[in-house]
């Protein structure tokens, strides 16, 4: 996984702890979006071809590519069904979010 | 401009694996953050990104979750195409190279209050790719009117009714308008035909000069359509003809589709929200409207 | 002074919620109300939160919400560890959830009040618009507003053709409530 | 007069203010958290409720330059904005105060970038108050519909001809819903007469408007200004009075004094917090603190008088501020000390900056700063500025 | 050091102090009476005799965002405006100071439409005090030059990074030919470091800048920036003691004391009038008045402390305003007057506003303030605002 | 739009006695003001002007000498389009029945800064004439480079000398980027073809909608020519071809003059100061330029 | 002659006296622009065959129709010569400004 | 102090030949001086007016001229109703004239001293620029700057190509007007 990774947040305690002006590093995630989703996808990996076309579409990015087989980044994926949709062979379909 | 044929191609087997926009607060499903994420899939990681006001920006950089995972900031909303300009401008000063400016903006920040701005880095021919995602409307301020907003749309601004049948300007015509400033390439995309758009993304990526891609992103929340849907509906669009899918380089232009046949203006619009209100003579407009366009393409843009 | 904080999800008409409980309790009830979303740049499916205080004299106070004696959770997905900051012990809890047991363990400083909002919604609108179902349910688990009131805010604020059915699931998940009770 | 209340929010009540004063042009570009009154207007002219004409300009710069050109001709005009975009139109609203177009805005007070906040403080407006507006701040969502009335009523007086901003705080009031009295079309086409001016182009008296004036003369046009904007005090103070006579609400004017009589300690503040200083007020006169609240109404014309009269009376006076002019202080603490700096007497002072980015300012804060104040008078106390209330320590 | 003299404008001083400061990049917009600035540096950069990027912007929103697009990348800037080209930035300049892009500029003070006048006050600059501008006001074309290089070296500096306009008296300033001593590239070269920042985008540190800050934090970010604005003040004094080291010229840091040592009465005011005022106190002095001058140099960060201590010590203060915050006073007055209501004395004052669109202030007017002011110490006077000089009656 | 058939004629025998443009303070000679005294004769009494700053409201209105003697105001730098705008919907509003709102604003106001405001108002399409007198460069702030400053011109800010060769851009293609707006009526004119000029002025008084026409106009003091040439000139511009008089109407371009052959480029270069450093490559530039521009608009604009 | 005509300026003498704002009679004229000429233009009648060539050209507009004649209203000539220049009959000549 | 009124029209050199008064004064003359035009937005062909103030110590009034010591009139046509406005009595004028006689009557309060500098300007430049020779007559009829100092400033300011010629204007004019003395 290629993908930037949920990292903890130091909560600044002195105004020195913030940075100088509004600038901050690239790619940093304190946050999760896991909590959006009320459905989730679910990978059928034998019927997925590998066409990479539901990797190509996620809005978010979270699915990636995990040693030939397609994975997905369940801390930032939102639920929102595209690559379910999109997927050629239907290989993916999207369930209700458990607790 | 580079001799384009020995750009190398990207597609999604040799794109690099990493993610530059990645944790953002889009809604789900969000077609503009589609559009974000491959461009700058394919710009790579030597690209400063300059992003006005908007939705992409407002999901992007919410302190301290820092969803662009390369050098990006915001820009005031009228000022995105300077803000770039400074960027190029500056970096070449100092001395970097090897390095692509790109800013991505919004229709409204876009085809509106940032048009002055991109008209003036494309007059001085400005170092800088500069996309503009196109969603139709003002999105991040609650789906306002724009001048990319097209007939009949109905936003919280032009709302329909008795006496309105939503927007009842027609959709600006910017990409001629860019293109007759003679800039060194401009093109048209949709997330709807996603190579085709990182193709041009790789183009552009390439070419010396200010470069413009006016790329259709569906909004499912704008737009009232299902989140899943948003890369097809932005390719029924393409395919029902009211969008097209051209480009403009060494002075002449290029429509890289041009379908016999389009798909039903109506079944596009059903499916939307924005358009249900639509009446007969409504969507006859807009049929009439895309065929004189079609029209005038075919006569002066087909290479002969 | 009373405080009622909605959990939602953006899009979800939580914050429409929280506007009919304050026009049934000003409008139809003679008290003061302010009903106000959590401000913020929040999207559609993102947790949100709407809030309405309810007085009987004048509401001069616009600071947030810091106390709540009633909390409504429209999916209890929403339910996550920060849940109970801000809520008032002994304070009452309406959930739409088929489990309020779970709850009940989970939160035991609060009364747990529950209702299965998803399936009157479906039944009686055909899709899951579960506003005016928690709304029901709080006018019957507080004292807020009459139902009255309640039914009547439903009339003043949405269109005939949609506020008939939205009466009905008030008026289902008011009585369903009031049975647990 | 019919009782006709709705639920709604404070940019609704703007609309509906709108609506009733029967503007013929509005121009408006949205922007958070301002966009509600926009669109209840659209709505509205929709509708055909409103007979006017709705300009969808592409950003605000055009937004005052259009109701300014519509002004030129002498009709009734109205813009909205907040924070960025009425920054955008800075270089305007100094065209149209000096062109005497007697515009009427409602700004929906937000913070200003970087970094971006669409959280409501007041720098927007208050760092804008040597543009030449009339600029008024409102408390609740029926003072805005009320005040966008008296408004026109103000602005479009012959002796004032100047344009004027009604101020609402960003979500704290734009964003709220509450009961608010509707006024009946009738009586506000009886309070509010149509708009006419000397200061239009005609085909019967044709002119040449916004002209250059050189040395010889431009201070003559400046002191002009400076009067009709004075001229506005009791102009406002009358329309205030008519307004409450024929609807049965006044604002008081200039400021209004709340539990002042007897105050040895009084805090200053604008707009929305002030209903949360009353709240804290009602509760410390309990435990017999002898505290009150002057709500400045007006910024512009400022209240000089009423501030030094109170100076007078009071030991101590707190300045809200919701807002900093970074390497000073509030600007209404500035204000108002310059007012005080004329009274013969020392009053202790104390400049409380909150609410910035949207920060709460809790009820236990303000009691704090009571306290503050109180301390000030009992023992020897630096004024100072004072950030309310920061998560974090600093080198102070 | 060679003695390097030249007789030039102004804005001609100002293009060489920009040149010795080495920017990377340059944008400005055209606007009278700034434009001779921008001409030099075209010439210089087209004679290769600046090695910078000259861009030729459209408007000047955009010379702001191209200078803080520029500044985000590490690199030296440089902008230049005047009056409505100012204001039309308004937006961009809170946004730069907010970004913490210290980018200079030099603002040529011209009066603001309407009605139009390029002649000088500084109405549009003092506008603009809220900005989050450090903001100097020199008194001829050698202090300009000097403040330029100064002001890289302060807004620049670690604790500081906020923007610095240099403000010039429009034509009176810009436009004026005198001699001018040229600093050695060399020694300047030696006195202003390279441009070093955190706040930047680099490929070794890639960051996001500018972003949005909920209220949870908001508040914070803009203590920084009030704390970095307060920075400056000794930053600049240090920066100007070792200016004058260097280059045999000092300015005094925040204010100039003119004859203040035993002043019963003196001037409060920035800019090219100090000159005049000056001429007039040598007069008076001869006569033995007791007058004085009190020059502002910086407005922000404003010098409380230096104007609280003179108040301690004179009789009577007046403020010149070449500007005017329309219904309520000069603003210069209004800042002032705040510092002194926090001194446990009364002292008399009057505001003087003058100069506004281009009138002159002449010699006789000065005295005839200063006599207004010992008028207001040995009897019982009005705390007044008076406009200088009006060529016609008036109601009052 | 009107019939255009059905428009009388306007001449210089026919046209009001009647001088809306009088007593002003323009340069002895000043081609611009040929062009506002002539547009306002023809659109006549009942015209309302805004003119944003620039030399024509610069020298027009310094109080107390009011040389516009119809309704007129000066607007902003930026905001001339919408302020016309908002003159021409407000109008309406309170019910005035018969009347025309022009814009008159220089190349600087009108292709830079005043750019986005047009843009919007030809979006909206409201009922202004906007002409913009073009003398290539800032005149009233002192011969700045604006963006229709032509390639090779010495501004003050587009030095020459070893280094530069003058403005180092091109001419931006404003009434290119205005038509593909798709606006109702544009026409390109020079005072050097003053009857031309009428007629597009005529024509456009009769349109409804946005219309614009780009007026070239000559400046003795900018462009360093005698003050009685000024209308030579403007014409020699137009017979060296590298000012073209053309017309965009009903979605179509029309070139008016369309010649075998131009008079020569240098000569029209050679008369100027601010071309006389101009060297041979440079010239060369222009010229080639100037065909290959030619060259599309024949193969594009010319009716088949 | 139907062109606006230089008129008496009333001097402000109270601040009443200003026009409330920026505001002004359209075609006032206090001031002539006389005082800018070197040269001036003179018109041989006999040459002119009243193309109006010049009228329509002059930058000022101060040539007008004078029954049947040009004529020129000499408050407002600047002397610029395009008259002169543009005639195609030669019929204006520009000659010396006398003091 | 010495303060020097230049009447010229937008576009002659008047303001370039207060300059050059400058710069002899102050860079070859160890004087102190400002040069600046009348400031505002006239255009080629008006009537406009420079200054020049010159002194020995540093000049820190910036208040506009009221009296001036010296005018030079850089074509006769200049010569208005208001000119004398703002002369001192006794000052000295320098008109470009052929005619002094006819201003000696006019303005008999002041010295009047006149050259023929379209004649000199033509002969030497072929062009009717009268601006340095208006400067080197003023030069020899007042002791502001020496001839020195005033070929200097030409040699200072202009670049080689022209600077030649208007020396030898300077000089002419120079002694033309000192001949008169
Ligand atoms: C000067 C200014 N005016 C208005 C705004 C408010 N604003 C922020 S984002 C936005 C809408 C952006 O619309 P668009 O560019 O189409 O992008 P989208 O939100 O659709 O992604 C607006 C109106 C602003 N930030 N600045
Ligand atoms: C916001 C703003 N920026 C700059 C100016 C200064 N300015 C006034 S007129 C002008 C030049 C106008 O040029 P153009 O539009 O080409 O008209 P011209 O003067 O050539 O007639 C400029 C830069 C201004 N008035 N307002
Ligand atoms: S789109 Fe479907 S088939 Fe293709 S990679 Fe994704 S899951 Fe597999
Ligand atoms: S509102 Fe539309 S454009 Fe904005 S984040 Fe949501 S889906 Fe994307
Ligand atoms: S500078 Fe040029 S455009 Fe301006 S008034 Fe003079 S001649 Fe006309
Ligand atoms: S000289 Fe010029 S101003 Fe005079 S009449 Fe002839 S064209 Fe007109």
């Amino acid at each position: 996984m290629n993908q930037p990774k949920k990292q903890e947040f130091k909560t600044p305690k002195h105004i020195d702890d913030y940075p100088t002006g509004p600038q901050y590093t690239a790619g940093f995630l304190p946050e999760t979006n896991a909590g959006w989703r009320t459905v989730r996808p679910l990978v059928d990996h034998e019927a997925c071809v590998f066409c990479l076309r539901c990797y190509m579409l996620c809005p978010d990015g979270t699915i990636f590519k995990d040693n030939g087989k397609i994975n997905i980044d369940m801390d930032y994926c939102k639920g929102c069904g595209v690559c379910a949709f999109e997927c050629p062979k239907d290989a993916i379909t999207m369930i209700k979010e458990e607790l | 401009m580079n001799n384009m044929l020995a750009i190398p191609k990207v597609n999604v087997k040799n794109m690099t694996d990493k993610e530059f926009f990645y944790g953002h607060k889009a809604c789900a499903g969000c077609g503009g953050s589609i559009a974000v994420r491959l461009a700058l899939k394919v710009l790579g990681e030597r690209t400063f990104a300059a992003l006005p006001a908007g939705c992409m920006s407002a999901v992007g950089f919410i302190y301290p979750q820092m969803a662009f995972n390369i050098n990006a900031l915001i820009t005031t909303f009228p000022g995105a195409a300077s803000m770039g300009s400074g960027i190029a401008v500056g970096a070449k000063a100092i001395g970097l190279k090897d390095f692509k400016t790109v800013v991505i903006a919004g229709d409204g920040g876009t085809a509106d209050i940032g048009f002055q701005a991109l008209s003036g880095m494309i007059d001085r021919n400005d170092d800088v790719l500069y996309i503009c995602y196109d969603n139709e409307a003002y999105m991040n301020t609650g789906i306002q009117k724009s001048g990319l907003t097209p007939y009949g749309t109905k936003t919280t601004t032009t709302p329909t009714g008795k006496n309105l049948p939503g927007s009842v300007t027609h959709k600006k015509n910017l990409f001629e308008i860019i293109a007759a400033h003679d800039i060194a390439y401009a093109a048209t995309a949709s997330i709807g035909y996603p190579q085709d758009f990182i193709n041009k993304v790789n183009k552009a990526k390439h070419t010396k000069g200010t470069s413009f891609i006016h790329v259709y992103a569906s909004c499912p929340t704008g737009w009232g359509t299902p989140t899943e849907t948003s890369v097809d509906i932005a390719k029924e669009a393409v395919d029902c003809g009211l969008i097209f899918l051209a480009e403009y380089e060494n002075g002449e232009y290029k429509l890289n589709r041009n379908p016999k046949n389009f798909k039903s203006v109506n079944d596009y619009l059903a499916k939307q929200g924005r358009f249900k209100h639509m009446s007969d003579r409504d969507i006859e407009i807009v049929s009439s409207n895309r065929d004189k366009k079609w029209e005038r393409m075919r006569k002066h843009w087909l290479q002969k | 002074m009373k405080e009622i904080r909605w959990h939602g999800r953006g899009g979800q008409g939580g914050f429409t919620a929280s506007r009919l409980l304050g026009i049934a309790a000003s409008v139809h009830g003679n008290k003061h109300a302010l009903a106000f979303p959590s401000f913020g740049p929040e999207r559609r499916g993102a947790p949100v939160l709407a809030f309405t205080k309810i007085d009987d004299t004048k509401l001069n106070d616009r600071s947030e919400v810091e106390e709540s004696d009633y909390v409504v959770v429209m999916d209890e997905t929403l339910i996550d560890s920060g849940f109970s900051k801000g809520i008032k012990t002994g304070a009452t809890i309406v959930i739409n959830t088929t489990q309020p047991e779970r709850y009940r363990a989970l939160l035991p400083s609060y009364t747990i009040m529950s209702i299965d909002a998803s399936k009157i919604a479906m039944e009686i609108l055909g899709r899951h618009i579960t506003n005016t179902a928690m709304y029901g349910a709080l006018a019957a688990a507080s004292d807020l507003v009459s139902l009255d009131a309640a039914l009547e805010s439903i009339k003043t604020e949405m269109k005939p053709a949609i506020a008939e059915k939205n009466m009905r699931i008030v008026k289902l998940a008011y009585e369903t409530v009031k049975n647990q009770m | 007069m019919k009782n006709n209340k709705i639920f709604i929010s404070g940019d609704e009540a703007v609309a509906v203010g709108v609506k009733l004063s029967r503007p013929h042009v509005i121009a408006a570009y949205p922007i958070t958290p301002q966009t509600i009154t926009v669109e209840r207007l659209s709505d509205m002219v929709e509708a055909k409720e409103l007979d006017a004409e709705y300009m969808h300009v592409e950003s605000e710069h055009s937004a005052i330059s259009a109701t300014m050109g519509a002004s030129a001709v002498g009709a009734r005009t109205f813009t909205a904005s907040s924070s960025q975009g009425l920054l955008y139109m800075t270089e305007g609203l100094h065209y149209c105060s000096g062109g005497r177009y007697p515009v009427v805005m409602m700004n929906a007070n937000r913070s200003v970038a970087l970094p971006w906040s669409i959280y409501g403080d007041q720098r927007d407006s208050l760092s804008l108050l040597d543009s030449g507006w009339i600029q008024v701040y409102v408390e609740d969502a029926q003072e805005a519909l009320d005040m966008i009335i008296q408004a026109y009523k103000i602005a479009e007086h012959k002796d004032v001809l100047t344009p004027m901003m009604v101020n609402l705080d960003g979500f704290i009031l734009t964003h709220t819903y509450e009961l608010v009295d509707i006024p009946n079309q009738d009586e506000v086409d009886q309070f509010l007469p149509a708009f006419i001016t000397p200061n239009k182009m005609s085909f019967e008296d044709p002119k040449n408007l916004g002209f250059s004036s050189k040395p010889d003369d431009n201070t003559e046009f400046k002191y002009q200004q400076n009067e009709a904007m004075f001229n506005a005090i009791p102009v406002l103070q009358d329309v205030d009075k008519e307004f409450g006579s024929k609807f049965g609400r006044t604002y008081h004017g200039m400021v209004e004094e709340y539990k002042c009589e007897d105050a040895e300690v009084v805090l200053v503040a604008l707009g929305s917090v002030c209903g949360t200083v009353r709240v804290v007020i009602d509760n410390m006169r309990k435990a017999g603190k002898k505290v009150g609240l002057l709500k400045i109404r007006y910024m512009r014309p400022f209240p000089e008088a009423e501030v030094k009269a109170l100076g007078k009376r009071v030991k101590a006076m707190g300045v809200i501020d919701k807002d900093i002019s970074f390497g000073y202080e509030g600007t209404v603490y500035t204000n108002v000390n310059s007012a005080l700096s004329k009274i013969d007497k020392h009053v202790f002072k104390q400049n409380f900056v909150g609410g910035l980015g949207g920060r709460d300012i809790t009820k236990n804060e303000i009691e704090a700063m009571f306290n503050k104040l109180f301390l000030g008078i009992s023992s020897e106390q630096e004024e100072k500025v004072e950030f309310f209330s920061l998560n974090v320590e600093t080198n102070e």
